[in-house]
């Protein structure tokens, strides 16, 4: 039962919050969420001790949920070496972030709303992470999309966060509509939604089915993780508070169509269409994102689309089956970036919300330990030795290299190195406009609370540490827990590895360098034509509302007043005049007189004996 | 001998004269005398057949149209007068008050 | 016991009527008992109902008019059980809302309630044509006095509108039911109108043709399938939130029943040749409605077009003629009625408050009433089908089944699943959220007369009762759908099965095995299997006889 | 011989009924009608109906065309066709109708038994006294007993009609 | 000289109608105020009576040398006639009193009409035909113009007169046409008469003549004028007793006596039912008086009557006595309420007369509505079964597009038949009309609302009594 435990723990503070907040104090409610949060972070914890976990994987099933005619799924828990990363991380990570938020949110009026929504979102979270079949996964997968709406709209009276929320609803519903659809497929092709059955049952698929499955579960994925084409609601969710964007639109939620994958590897592994499709996608939304980092004034979204960026990059691992790199990743990249974004929020915080890099700089005297931290979650992003982040990153590229080498083009390997380029440069240009530059601003920020400091450390400390994870010279236990899951041999490529790294580094240490020349000097740098592609996120969006969401509003409208109006009902009153106009001209007919009659009378006579006659 | 058929076709002759006149005068006297008109084409049609059939049922029937001819003519004349005594007028044409 | 369900509401409706005047709390309370006393019986049905078995249950069968062969012949299936809940369901809920809401003439409007629970519970359990037919229409009139009587501005018109769209199709209804028991007689021993003896013959085809567009059309009508759904907003819009509760939880539902009811068992050739277009009228009826709702600026006129898209959805599993569809399309009947129902409830919260139901007039409403938020954002997901609420389930199943039948069916369809959203968090996002901007239009309700402040007051403990037993169902269904689907399964494959009957097992045309995706699974051996079982339990239907 | 009569009463009857819808005063249309009504009497005679002749004289001349005069003296003859005529389409479309349903009668008379009613001798020979008051009498009360006492009903009701509508209206 | 059998026991309910019609014209011409109460209590007990003996005698026996037959039919129809009969006198009870009729004659001319009606259930001879559609018309032209204080009374009068007595004359000489081709008038030995022209002419145009009592299309043209301006309560009595005798006679004729000769008709009758379902439901959409309205929609039940006729079998027979039993009482029902009601002094005959009168009268608005209903046909009320009947007649008879356009005929109907009911149960009630009309009329409208709902609930032992009618056909 441990496993479900650690779901109904979380499930059971949003309750207690959300019926009883009102009565609660704001520390008491978030003290509550975050003890629900810890407790099943131990409880995982405890969880991992069962052998079971490390073999076949621990499941769990409590019969069946949804049972019609041929199609069957119940409503169960796996937990095993995959599963269990993801529980440790977005338990420990949502743990650091429910503390920070303690101190963050200390100004609001009420939070116990806010807690409450975020133990939701951990339950839903692990609900996706835990679910022993694609259904229940899929629970988990739409009811963190509802979370991050509530999350994201948290402060429903401004307009803009209100849309922001809505907007991220409706897009994760046109990806999450394509994952309905490939489950659908599954169902109708393999009979089950079941893990281990979808397994056993891919021998007897089509490639054909496979790739199409494969593809709507990938369109899915680009939804929840933010890839092309459906990115487009991340950077707007930045509108929520700043650690529901740490946990759930940097660590969490968006990196669950990594997971999905990797959760089904063995079918998309079948299915080498899609994975190609996969990275290039990856490679594709890593660079596009980069870019835009590289110009966007406010320092939250620098953030989002360097999530963006980094989830390309996992998807880029994915694409090029090497899936535990992906995770490993994963892990670190929740490390850094949430860092980064409790780094931020605190400058937010010391800066009365303030978040555009133009009205900020000099924080760093002010605020010496935002900053270290902010650089230290720099670093790691950067890719830069010995940080978290140098040893997945490394590792993904090395993987699209031998990729390459497999056959495949070196062009996403290329576009790996270009982006790790970028993506110093952006970072380095946040840094330095955030802190080092001379101050533009007139006010005295000062330290956030401790309880604000204390993730922030402990993430640090991650973030530096983190790559150990899958440092060869440790042992590397997470990559080798990911390698037994995935099946799949370490890499071994003909370049060794020491070459890549230092191309990699290199790269990395220019794009700094770059971003730190070009930034420190020349604050307001901008980079001309290409930059105003670049801001406006390569005019993606404007092609959306031009092509999609414009006509699509003129068709309902025109259906609305033209067609439903006009015509349909339009014909139903029609008949009703018709009708009644005859009435009226009837009456008409009937003059008053009484020899008009007779001769109605009479002709009536002459009709029938001439029918009579005539038959 | 006379065809039976000039029998008819007279009655038939008349019946229609009858149904003119109901249709073209306004008189509502006029009109009524035309129904009167009408029912004797009738009753020389049953005249007729009784004597083509041989048979005395025809002029028994015609009896009893007399008889209603009669009370019809009753009835009728006394309503004529009633709206006379109303309207001042006879003209089936002014009693138009009921229509649509 | 049904006899019982039925006559229950009705027995309540004549004692209103005997009250002393003036008595309008004990008038509400009439109502209140009785309809609470057939939920209870409802639920002991449901409870006692035994599933695996297709056979009816709980049948009783009385000579009514034997000259004509009419019988008052009753009884529950998987098929009706879940609407004859739904309807008990429902109807307290619905006298609790109106519960201040409507002031005059307390007396009649209890009693019109009452009444159109009797014709509805009638309608489901019926299995007399005759008798169906008779509780169909005795359902206008009720109805039309609560479109009519306490309805808005054009309520005139709407009622009307109702009755005569209404009318039309079941007018040609009757005229098919005629004729089945004309036919009737000439293969069954003697001349009847009673649904189980009528299922032993089957009418050649381009008869049958003609008797299914005959029902079809009646029943499409009352759906509403597009393009004959006009009639539905304007009869929203103007009735009262009861009415509207009703009109859209349960009276809705009686067309998509007559689909599974007397269509797909009667007509199975027929249905078979023009389920594609149906189906296609459904899918249609999914994508308009859900754009339609998009721009409207009143909300209950918005409510109403969802309406449409999410019973485009429920005819979609009907037709889909498989399993997992029409289990879907029963579940997503219940669903819908709790969530649109849910829904006029909601609006008619806001409409006591403000008498407006303009969007325009609204907003930030849940900082005053957080409460009422919470509550509409449950409501709302389940009615966007957010898994883990009722609505996942039946969609799910119902774009199964369509899957099943033809993946590009489904595929189409889905889109109305974006659409709900997109709809449904727009008027949310309108009314409830942004800045606080709820114009004091209309008298406040609280007493003050004229153009008084608007007190947004959150819900009243008796408002926030109305809608514990939803959001109580809806997670219920959502989380543990077996005890609903256990009942059903059973009476939803034979139907099935009589259908497939008559497909032959030459895979022609619209079939399950039509799409490229779908495998010969067992579940064909399923039928065949499960043939045997039912031609058994048609007997055992018969030995109820 | 009885053809001569014949033509002459067929005429008369013709020319009556013409003059019965074509005359301008009513005295003329009630004059023309009992000329009809005359020459019927003979043509019953001619068809063997003595009695019916005989009433037709008494009742009808007698009794009915007197009322009718009596109450167009009563109305002092006014015709009421003075004025503009109301339904200027009516006067041409009924003589059309009128003439249509001649034509249809006439049809049905020339065809009737493949156009043999004129035949000459089609005529049963009849008993004597086929006609006679007597003949029609002994049948009227034994066979059509029951319509004769309706009959008698049907004049009371004439009596009550002539009594509440002759009465002075009342004052309203 | 050879007396037929006369067998005066057969025409008991005649001869108490009779009696009771001179009783009361003696009694009223020496009791000194009009609208004595003793004159209803007369009538009343007369038709009453006549009803009690038509259903003791039940079936069984002709008479008068063939001239009167007693069998199914005749029970079945002398029995709604008298029905009708009876509600009629009692509907009318406050009415005559209140505007002064001449009680004694009135009722005197009711009592004769109704004979009238039973002759032609009875009759099987032409001639008798003709008699008792007379006896049934010439007091309704009296009755017509019976208020006489009212122009638009005596224009109804005047109209009815000159129209009825001319179309008699067409059924007059369809009669002699008959007489001629089938040498006889009696509907026995006709029934073996040789088919011919002349013969199939003379139906044609006794159809005509019976066409116009029952106002069907082209033949109705009078009813709306003459059931406007003739006094309501005779209004409520003619709109029935009239079609009662005529689809009797129709019956006889079409189906019982000459039903070979007579289905060569089929085609034209189709037609002129159609006509007369679409025509007078049309027409009706726009009316405002209630008189009219109801004038027209019964040109459009007479529609619904002629499909029984038509399809000319015994489920149509059925049919037909079925529907005219419920028309009877939801009609009378109708005018009832109508008769409840007064516009100051003079008859409320405005739909708009009704306005609110729910606020005022629950009880009248509900009977209101209940008729309206059951006239539209919905169920639970008699006006359903009727139409049942009639569509399960067409289809038997193979006319299923009859049925389909008579269906949604009915579906217009319901248009202004909710119409009046929305009236009667919303709007304000108008000040210068009062709830008149007293214990009879009340008494009248609960029979009437009593039947309606009895028909429409539990019909079986009506259904039972009038499916007797079949035995009539069945030979």
């Amino acid at each position: 039962m441990l496993p479900l435990l650690i779901i109904l723990v979380p499930l059971a503070g949003w309750l207690i919050n959300g019926l009883y907040g009102g009565r609660l104090s704001k520390t008491a409610s978030g003290a509550l969420a975050s003890a629900a949060v810890g407790l099943a972070f131990l409880l995982a914890l405890a969880a991992l001790r069962n052998p079971l976990v490390w073999q076949a994987g621990w499941r769990i099933t409590f019969g069946p949920w949804i049972a019609a005619g041929g199609f069957s799924v119940e409503a169960g828990l796996l937990l095993d070496r995959l599963s269990a990363v993801m529980v440790l991380v977005v338990t420990g990570v949502g743990f650091l972030i429910h503390v920070y938020s303690i101190g963050y949110m200390a100004d609001e009026p009420t939070t116990s709303r806010y807690f409450a929504y975020l133990n939701l979102f951990i339950a839903s979270m692990l609900i996706l992470v835990l679910g022993s079949n694609l259904l229940v996964l899929f629970v988990g997968w739409e009811l963190v999309g509802m979370c991050s709406y509530l999350l994201i709209g948290y402060w429903f009276a401004r307009p803009r966060a209100a849309a922001a929320a809505r907007k991220a609803f409706i897009v994760n519903r046109i990806g999450d509509a394509g994952f309905l659809l490939g489950m659908l497929a599954l169902v109708a092709a393999a009979g089950t939604l079941d893990f281990a059955g979808i397994e056993r049952a891919i021998p007897s698929l089509t490639s054909a089915a496979v790739v199409g499955i494969t593809l709507l579960l990938f369109f899915g994925a680009t939804g929840k993780s933010a890839q092309l084409p459906l990115y487009v609601w991340l950077p707007d969710a930045m509108e929520g508070p700043t650690p529901v964007s740490a946990l759930i639109h940097a660590a969490t939620m968006v990196t669950a169509g990594v997971y999905m994958i990797g959760r089904l590897h063995v079918l998309f592994e079948a299915a080498s269409a899609t994975l190609a499709i996969i990275a290039a996608v990856g490679t594709l939304t890593a660079l596009f994102a980069a870019t835009v980092a590289l110009v966007e004034w406010d320092l939250k979204r620098v953030l989002a689309y360097s999530t963006i960026s980094q989830l390309g990059y996992m998807f880029l691992a994915m694409g090029v089956v090497a899936m535990p790199a992906g995770l490993f990743h994963l892990t670190t990249h929740a490390f850094f970036k949430a860092l980064l974004f409790l780094a931020a929020g605190s400058v937010m915080h010391a800066m009365r919300g303030t978040i555009d890099m133009r009205a900020l700089g000099g924080l760093a005297g002010p605020l010496r330990w935002t900053a270290l931290g902010f650089t230290i979650g720099a670093l790691a992003l950067a890719g830069l030795p010995p940080f978290a982040g140098f040893f997945s990153k490394d590792l993904i590229l090395e993987a699209a290299f031998a990729h390459a080498r497999g056959g495949a083009s070196y062009l996403l390997y290329a576009g790996g190195l270009l982006t790790a380029f970028v993506t110093a440069a952006y970072i380095t240009r946040a840094v330095v406009l955030t802190f080092v530059v001379p101050a533009r601003h007139e006010s005295h920020p000062h330290e956030a609370s401790e309880s604000m400091a204390w993730p922030m450390v402990a993430l640090a400390a991650l973030s530096m540490t983190g790559g150990l994870l899958g440092a060869a010279f440790v042992g590397a236990p997470l990559l080798r827990n990911l390698d037994r899951f995935f099946e799949v041999p370490p890499v071994e490529s003909s370049v060794p590895p020491l070459i890549l790294t230092v191309i990699a580094v290199a790269v990395a240490a220019l794009g700094a360098a770059a971003g730190w020349l070009v930034y420190r000097w020349r604050p307001r740098e901008a980079l001309g034509a290409v930059g105003r592609v670049f801001s406006r996120g390569w005019y993606i969006e404007d092609a959306y509302r031009a092509l999609i969401l414009a006509p699509g509003r003129a068709l309902a409208a025109a259906l609305a007043t033209t067609v439903e109006t006009g015509i349909i009902d339009g014909a139903v009153n029609g008949i009703a005049a018709v009708l009644g106009g005859t009435g009226g001209g009837l009456r008409r007919l009937q003059t008053g007189y009484v020899r008009n009659y007779a001769a109605v009378i009479l002709a009536g006579v002459i009709l029938l004996m001439g029918y009579w006659i005539l038959r | 001998m006379i065809p039976p058929a000039y029998f008819l076709i007279l009655s038939g002759i008349l019946l229609s004269l009858g149904v003119a006149g109901v249709l073209i005068r306004r008189n509502a006297l006029v009109v009524f005398m035309s129904i009167e008109l009408m029912l004797n084409a009738t009753n020389l049609a049953f005249v007729t057949f009784a004597r083509l059939l041989g048979s005395v049922q025809g002029q028994v029937v015609v009896f009893f149209v007399i008889v209603v001819a009669a009370v019809e003519v009753v009835v009728g004349l006394a309503i004529i007068v009633d709206i006379f005594r109303a309207r001042e007028t006879v003209s089936v044409d002014d009693v138009d008050l009921l229509r649509g | 016991m049904l006899t019982a369900l039925i006559f229950v509401p009705a027995a309540g409706a004549v004692l209103t009527l005997l009250l002393p005047r003036g008595r309008e709390s004990t008038v509400r309370w009439t109502g209140m008992l009785s309809s609470a006393t057939a939920l209870v019986i409802a639920t002991i049905v449901f409870v006692q109902f035994e599933s695996g078995t297709a056979a009816v249950q709980f049948a009783e069968r009385a000579a009514w008019i034997p000259a004509l062969g009419i019988t008052y012949h009753i009884g529950v299936d998987g098929i009706s059980l879940p609407l004859v809940v739904l309807t008990a369901v429902m109807m307290p809920i619905a006298l609790l809302s109106s519960w201040r809401s409507v002031t005059d003439r307390v007396r009649e409007f209890t009693f019109s309630m009452l009444l159109l629970e009797t014709a509805l519970l009638g309608t489901f359990v019926s299995l007399d044509l005759i008798l169906f037919f008779v509780f169909w229409e005795a359902v206008l009139i009720p109805m039309y006095l609560i479109i009519g009587l306490w309805g808005g501005p054009r309520r005139a018109y709407a009622a009307i509108k109702f009755i005569l769209f209404t009318m039309t199709g079941s007018a040609l209804m009757l005229v098919a039911i005629i004729f089945l028991y004309v036919h009737s007689g000439t293969v069954l021993p003697a001349r009847t109108f009673d649904l189980m003896q009528l299922l032993d013959i089957r009418v050649g085809m381009p008869l049958q043709a003609w008797l299914f567009a005959a029902f079809a059309l009646a029943f499409a009508i009352k759906v509403p399938v597009w393009p004959l759904h006009t009639w539905l907003p304007d009869a929203h819009v103007e009735a009262p939130t009861a009415g509207s509760v009703i009109l859209a939880a349960v009276l809705l539902k009686m067309g998509t029943y007559g689909f599974l009811r007397v269509l797909l068992p009667l007509f199975p050739e027929a249905t078979l040749r023009f389920a594609p277009v149906l189906v296609i009228l459904a899918i249609v009826g999914i994508i308009y409605g859900g754009l339609v709702s998009w721009v409207q600026p009143d909300m209950k006129r918005l409510v109403a077009m969802s309406s449409v898209s999410h019973l485009g959805l429920v005819t979609l599993g009907a037709f889909a003629l498989t399993v997992e569809g029409l289990q879907g399309s029963l579940v997503q009947m219940v669903n819908h009625g709790i969530s649109t129902g849910g829904l006029f409830l909601l609006v008619g919260v806001l409409y006591d408050r403000t008498h407006s139901r303009q969007m325009d007039d609204y907003g930030g409403v849940a900082a005053l009433m957080p409460q009422f938020a919470a509550v509409s954002l449950i409501v709302v997901v389940s009615s966007m089908a957010l898994p883990s609420t009722n609505g996942f389930v039946g969609e799910f199943l119902v774009l199964l089944g369509a899957f099943r039948a033809q993946p590009a069916y489904a595929a189409v369809a889905v889109a109305g699943v974006i659409l709900s959203a997109v709809y449904l968090l727009w008027m949310y996002q309108r009314v409830m959220q942004g800045p606080v901007a709820v114009k004091a239009l209309a008298l406040d309700p609280s007493g003050a007369s004229g153009a008084g402040p608007v007190r947004m007051i959150d819900l009243s403990p008796r408002e926030l009762l109305t809608f514990v037993p939803l959001i109580a169902l809806i997670f219920a269904i959502g989380l543990y759908p077996s005890p609903l689907l256990s009942r059903t399964e059973a009476s939803v494959r034979a139907l099935v099965v009589r259908v497939d009957e008559a497909r032959g097992h030459a895979e022609t045309g619209f079939g399950l095995r039509a799409s490229g995706f779908a495998t010969p699974i067992h579940d064909s051996q399923f039928t065949i299997h499960e043939f045997r079982v039912t031609s058994h339990e048609s007997r055992v239907t018969r030995g109820l006889r | 011989m009885e053809l001569v009569v014949f033509i002459i009463a067929a005429a008369a009857a013709l020319a009556g009924g013409v003059g019965v819808i074509a005359s301008a005063q009513p005295v003329r249309s009630a004059l023309s009608l009992l000329l009809v009504l005359g020459s019927l009497a003979i043509l019953y005679l001619l068809l063997a109906a003595e009695f019916i002749a005989v009433l037709q004289v008494i009742v009808y001349a007698g009794a009915i065309v007197v009322l009718f005069l009596f109450v167009i003296m009563l109305l002092h003859e006014r015709s009421g066709e003075g004025r503009h005529e109301k339904l200027p389409r009516q006067r041409p479309v009924g003589l059309v109708l009128a003439t249509a349903f001649l034509g249809v009668l006439a049809y049905a008379v020339f065809t009737a038994r493949g156009g043999a009613l004129f035949g000459a001798s089609l005529f049963a020979d009849v008993p004597p006294g086929f006609g006679s008051a007597q003949g029609v009498g002994r049948v009227l009360f034994s066979a059509y007993l029951l319509p004769f006492e309706v009959a008698s009903v049907v004049l009371l009701v004439g009596i009550v009609a002539a009594v509440v509508l002759g009465r002075a209206r009342p004052v309203a | 000289m050879t007396l037929p059998s006369v067998d005066l026991r057969l025409v008991v309910p005649e001869l108490l109608l009779t009696g009771a019609a001179i009783l009361v014209l003696l009694v009223g011409a020496f009791t000194p105020r009009a609208g004595h109460p003793a004159l209803r209590w007369i009538a009343a007990a007369g038709a009453a009576a006549a009803l009690w003996q038509t259903l003791r005698l039940g079936t069984g026996g002709a008479s008068f040398g063939g001239m009167y037959v007693r069998d199914a039919l005749t029970l079945v129809l002398q029995s709604i006639a008298l029905v009708t009969t009876l509600l009629a006198v009692v509907l009318s009870g406050e009415y005559v009193q209140r505007t002064r009729l001449e009680s004694g004659e009135y009722y005197t001319l009711l009592l004769v009409s109704a004979l009238g009606g039973l002759l032609m259930a009875a009759s099987s001879d032409l001639l008798m035909i003709f008699l008792g559609l007379e006896t049934l018309s010439i007091p309704l032209y009296v009755m017509a113009g019976f208020a006489r204080s009212d122009v638009r009374s005596q224009e109804a009068g005047m109209k009815y007169f000159l129209l009825g007595a001319f179309s008699t004359v067409f059924l007059l000489y369809g009669i002699a046409l008959i007489y001629g081709a089938g040498g006889s008038t009696n509907l026995g030995t006709l029934a073996a008469a040789s088919p011919s022209l002349l013969l199939f002419t003379g139906i044609g145009l006794v159809t005509i003549g019976l066409g116009f009592k029952a106002a069907v299309v082209p033949f109705h043209a009078w009813a709306p004028d003459v059931y406007e301006g003739a006094p309501m309560p005779v209004t409520a009595f003619m709109s029935v007793i009239a079609k009662v005798g005529a689809f009797a006679a129709f019956l006889r004729i079409s189906s019982v006596a000459l039903s070979a000769q007579f289905s060569q008709w089929a085609t034209a009758l189709t037609v002129i039912c159609v006509a007369t379902m679409v025509l007078g439901n049309l027409a009706a959409l726009r009316q405002t008086n209630l008189k009219r309205l109801l004038a027209y929609s019964s040109i459009a039940h007479a529609g619904f009557i002629l499909i029984g006729i038509l399809s000319g079998n015994i489920s149509g027979a059925t049919a037909v006595a079925f529907y005219l039993l419920a028309y009877a009482l939801m009609t009378l029902g109708a005018f009832g309420v109508a008769l409840m009601l007064q516009r100051d002094g003079q008859e409320a005959d405005e739909i708009a007369d009704l306005s609110g009168l729910a606020s005022r009268s629950p009880i009248l608005a509900a009977a209101m509505t209940l008729f309206m209903i059951s006239l539209a046909g919905l169920p639970l009320t008699a006006g359903f079964f009727a139409k049942l009947y009639v569509f399960t007649a067409a289809l038997d008879a193979g006319y299923a597009w009859v049925a389909i356009v008579g269906v949604l005929a009915s579906v217009v109907s319901a248009y202004y038949y909710f119409r009046v009911a929305y009236v009667t149960l919303t709007g304000q009630p108008r000040d210068d009309v009062v709830i008149v009309g007293g214990r009879w009329t009340r008494a009248a409208l609960v029979a009437a609302a009593a039947g309606v709902l009895i028909l429409g609930l539990a019909p079986g032992r009506f259904v039972t009594f009038v499916q007797q009618v079949g035995q009539a056909l069945a030979k």
